[in-house]
């Protein structure tokens, strides 16, 4: 549109307030719309009981926060092994077997050393 | 021709015969940025090769850049090369040019991102809208210092998106001379995050501020992260159409994650695919970087003003997120707000950082995460809106 | 220049402002794509880029797919249009008019297919053989259509070979601008299997037909799997030239597979290049059914078309079926006939439920596998026999 | 040969029964070469005592039908574990492993859960 | 038109009709390569794919490898034909033409390479230096045969390198026309190196020599192995800039490996990205021994000196070794000289193997794996300094 | 620099003798390099306590020899499993754990066979 064109610093102010409006039109139309998602799907959902169609719904109620899929539950007890190759290890286990790592519990992870 | 002959020609075409002292001076940078990729961990994925690109197009004589063929740029074109002469990087910037690699990135980035938080809490958006000030911000100064064009001052203006392959999206189609100092800045900013945010982030709050612990998450369906990629793409798209390539792969990446019935795809664009691109276009990029264009004031000036392009994207979200806090009554940590700068993941954790820093008990990462999200796609909009712009 | 000049320029460039009344019916179209993929499941794999890249070729003013340097149609050059200003999908989109996108998939799914059952019967090759009817059946109806060219007529039957890259492979080379309807019609028949194939399976066979249990197969040496895709690689492209791309990388991703010296070659062409193809050629293909070209009558008969060449493919391979099992007395089930027209494993599957509903103890899978597999090769032959007619 | 030609119902008809002549042709020769390659094969392993060339003989005497290499044998323990994930658990061992599922028993696959 | 018509322009079409004696020959010939790639397992990664390939390409009338459009070779250009209408084989075949698979194979033989033992022993740079003398020795047999330009006989030289991706990026660039023998006759003979270097081995020592064990490797600390592949690349491609592509990457990759930093990077780089690239460069080098190019009595001469190459280059190692032995007063076992050919890690085993038949209790492998790895180095350099005598 | 041009064999073995002489000079440089970086890398870990920066310093006592960090230790029983397939089981899991083969030990590999 004005590509090769000379600019003034009032234009580039122009520019920068249009710019700027975009992004938080943009973003609140994204905002609006997440809303009125959740609405519908809540509403369909309800129809056929919320149950079905959330996610990790059998530790919502056990835990006060549930924990991010990205964390594991439960103390470990690391015998010779870092706490990077343990976490290694776990994400491994989880990713491989799809189970997230917010389900999964590690009761020790142990390197073998010569007898 | 004897031996002597021999000799002192290949003496005469070697490397040391015809080194520059600005090839001299690249190849320092590129050490210095290996040793900041290697030893300080900053953003080594992408530093590594960008940096060891830089190193390989810098070394003398080697044509591993050159364009005889014109594939590129047809004012290097000499006659009767085929495209096969060009050097092997320059052939495989083709991926650069073509914009097919940072989609590709950001395909992957998708299928890694979870949008859950910005969906549980969908005022997240605004501080993913607010944090893009600083992109204007720095194009007003880019343009205000009087050495680059527009177009040039909109692709320096995105550094402060603090997406790396949105910047290389842009500068490869406004200011493709530009995108070695651009692509090197904004990765070394992102690296640089924790460095950068927390003093402005502490000089813009308050410490009772700063405490506030946010209450938690609700959880989001399944349905609801189906339908989030494909409204976004709708709505971005059909708002900025410039930008569709790269919200499109976004989100078309994080369509295969969330559906679940392509996990073989949504797990090879996540590993093998963004691997095997990250390494060819960080390489590439890198050797953009040759001396002669390098080493001018402008590159200084980029360096300058991709700091203030991500000092005032902090500023923005935390000032915003100081603003929800007052409208919520004391509900919403202003801290969140410095993550919408995007810099995924690394922005959310000083939040997190800061927010223990001030009450040991606060844990601010998930709320964190959905301004952090959300600045990835503001960045593309903005990104978007000068390509529409300015774009050709 | 002022902010309300900037402003509406950039409102009369959004997409809202040019949508086509097509390109919306089309986003329809991918909405609807995209809930069989996720929801009923429906070939994902494909489906779902497809439905994605039809979603983003149709939201206006991208140029995702725009092809200014005339790389792929000459018609579309603008003067001083250089490569790299094409869309990204469209330059991606080469390789599947290079037909390398393609091959790729076959050698994955070569890597991937045991041909151990059809090596220990023979004959299945002549179920998988019959139930290629249905491709001539329907190259008959389109050309009688009327509004078909013996080219299309020709990419149209394909569909009824229930194979997604013989069929891409086909139109890109006879009839590019139908690409988009074929792909889509194969596909989504191909995952429709279970409900296609079962009546007229139960139409055409007798309780008793259907109640046969076969003797089990015997076992085949590893010697023998190794010779058997060398040998068809040369027969094939003995007889029919035009088909070596195609069986050649199918047999050479199965001898990664058989010779077992090369398992890193063949876990990777089944795991990671194939999905890196899937989703690049998924992507563009659906990116080809742009609304103006799609929304045609013509796009309704290739739907009613691939119906009928399904229909007939089945009833082809059933019939065989039953002449085996009169010839045989007996010891042919005729239910693993319709298993020929490919569409690996699903038809096979339903060949397997449906004895079982004969007879509960019936295990028709193993068998069914054999006529299966060598469907895919049977519509890789009647491919590359049009090929040869009508190639250029 | 005919590319950019008209044709007639009788052509179309024509084309379409050497077509499927062709393919006919052609799998009925794949069908005798497959089984010339048998005899081959047999007559040479059979020099050199033919259990060698063969796959799974191990389990060629015990079992009635051989399993497919993609089936498992024996029963399994799930605990806690659904069906789907222990699918995906097996098929990893397998693939991993190179040792085909009909050659593996799982004796049982357990979901930790907090102690 | 009628039925008898149809039918006889098929058959006419056909290969069966337009087979060649070359052609015939030439599929004999990748039988034989399959048969040893497969059942001697002689490097089966890449003479599976080449033998595959040159089948492919000697089945008649496919035109697989065909290039109406003229892309790699204006001299067969078809006028009006686009670059799709290229065959399959051949569009990939641009990867080997730019040297861009050579060189992602060696990132990820770079990325499974430890130079450690070279660093532990810096004198093992001398004996890979040594082993690069048979590629002289071909080189001035090859002139002298009188049948090869210089720029062939550099080509066939670097055979004695015994590095695939070394010799088919010297090729691609001197001689493309003897692509297919060159890399044929390399990975052949690397594959023979157990049966090739031994008698030589034996010949040029004595019991006592080989009876030498040799003392423990000192520890190599992570910055020096991290230091190490910086500083080749920027020493030998200021010498010789032409190998900067080649031993660029192979260093690249070894960094991504030391540096512990991008493990994802080095484990797709040593993984899918190889991979992938090796089949693709396998099947279409392969599918460049056409049999009307292949049968020549160049072939049958390349052959010989890649033989000749590597007997001189294996002897060359010995003496180098055998002269360290008596300089160091016995400390250096000369067996580990003839390692210094590379064929990673072929030779170094076959050392190991010759040292524990003198010796039972002797130890060679790990210091013959510093020659082993020194040669890769000294064959692109040797290559780079014929690149840039003769390159254009 | 020659392209195009005819050699006598004098020339030739001109350039093989300028080659061989450059291919020595580059790799005799390396050398030194190699010599001058240890050199230095050992000045600078001393000043910080040596340990630090060298790998598997952990068994560089016990052993007289280091093992290569693709070779595992201890002994190991194959129980129905062939030494293949125990390599590939011990490989993957020193791949995916980022542990060196040199660093676990493997007790047992069983193969489970019907009970
Ligand atoms: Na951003
Ligand atoms: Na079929
Ligand atoms: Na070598």
């Amino acid at each position: 549109m004005l590509a090769g064109k000379d600019l003034s610093m009032i234009d580039a102010l122009t520019i920068s307030l249009t710019g700027i409006l975009m992004v938080f039109t943009e973003l609140v139309l994204l905002a609006f719309a997440v809303v009125i998602i959740s609405k519908v799907v809540g509403a369909f959902s309800k129809g056929k009981n919320s149950s079905k169609t959330t996610d990790n719904t059998t530790n919502s109620k056990s835990d006060a926060v549930p924990l991010p899929e990205t964390q594991s539950r439960g103390e470990i007890d690391l015998i010779d092994v870092s706490q990077e190759d343990a976490a290694v290890i776990m994400a491994i286990v989880s990713n491989k077997s799809g189970i997230p790592l917010n389900r999964l519990v590690f009761n020790s992870i142990k390197l073998l050393e010569e007898e | 021709m004897n031996f002597v002959d021999v000799l002192r020609d290949t003496i005469a075409n070697s490397g040391f015969a015809i080194l520059t002292w600005q090839q001299g001076v690249m190849m320092i940078v590129s050490f210095i940025l290996l040793y900041l990729a290697i030893v300080k961990k900053f953003e080594p994925l992408l530093l590594l090769p960008i940096a060891f690109g830089m190193l390989l197009a810098n070394l003398p004589g080697t044509g591993i850049m050159a364009d005889p063929a014109g594939i590129m740029d047809a004012s290097q074109a000499i006659p009767g090369a085929r495209w096969y002469d060009d050097g092997v990087l320059r052939l495989i910037y083709a991926g650069v040019k073509s914009s097919i690699f940072p989609c590709l990135i950001f395909l992957g980035v998708g299928a890694m991102t979870d949008f859950g938080p910005l969906i549980a809490r969908p005022s997240s958006l605004l501080l993913g809208a607010a944090a893009q000030f600083g992109i204007f911000m720095a194009f007003m100064a880019s343009l205000a210092l009087g050495i680059f064009t527009p177009e040039q001052a909109a692709a320096i203006g995105i550094i402060g998106g603090a997406d790396g392959p949105t910047a290389i999206f842009t500068a490869s189609k406004l200011a493709p001379e530009l995108l070695g100092p651009i692509a090197v800045a904004a990765y070394s900013y992102m690296a640089l995050i924790p460095l950068i945010q927390p003093p402005i982030m502490r000089a813009l709050t308050t410490e009772k501020e700063r405490e506030v612990k946010m209450e938690q998450l609700r959880e989001v369906s399944k349905a609801e992260k189906i339908i989030f990629p494909i409204v976004v793409t709708v709505l971005c798209t059909l708002m900025i159409p410039d930008v569709a390539a790269l919200i499109g792969m976004l989100m078309l990446g994080n369509l295969f994650k969330e559906s679940g019935v392509v996990e073989r795809l949504s797990d090879t664009a996540q590993n093998a695919l963004i691997n095997i691109v990250t390494i060819m276009l960080g390489v590439t990029v890198g050797a953009t970087a040759e001396g002669a264009i390098f080493l001018k004031v402008q590159t200084l000036a980029i360096v300058g003003l991709g700091l203030l392009a991500f000092a005032f994207a902090t500023a923005g979200g935390v000032l915003l997120g100081k603003l929800m806090y007052y409208v919520t009554k004391g509900k919403v940590n202003p801290l969140i707000g410095s993550a919408g700068v995007s810099a995924v993941p690394m922005a959310a954790r000083v939040s997190q950082v800061e927010g223990q820093k001030a009450n040991p008990s606060n844990f601010l990462l998930m709320h964190a995460m959905g301004p952090n999200v959300a600045g990835v796609i503001g960045s593309a909009v903005a990104a978007g809106f000068f390509l529409l712009l300015f774009g050709s």
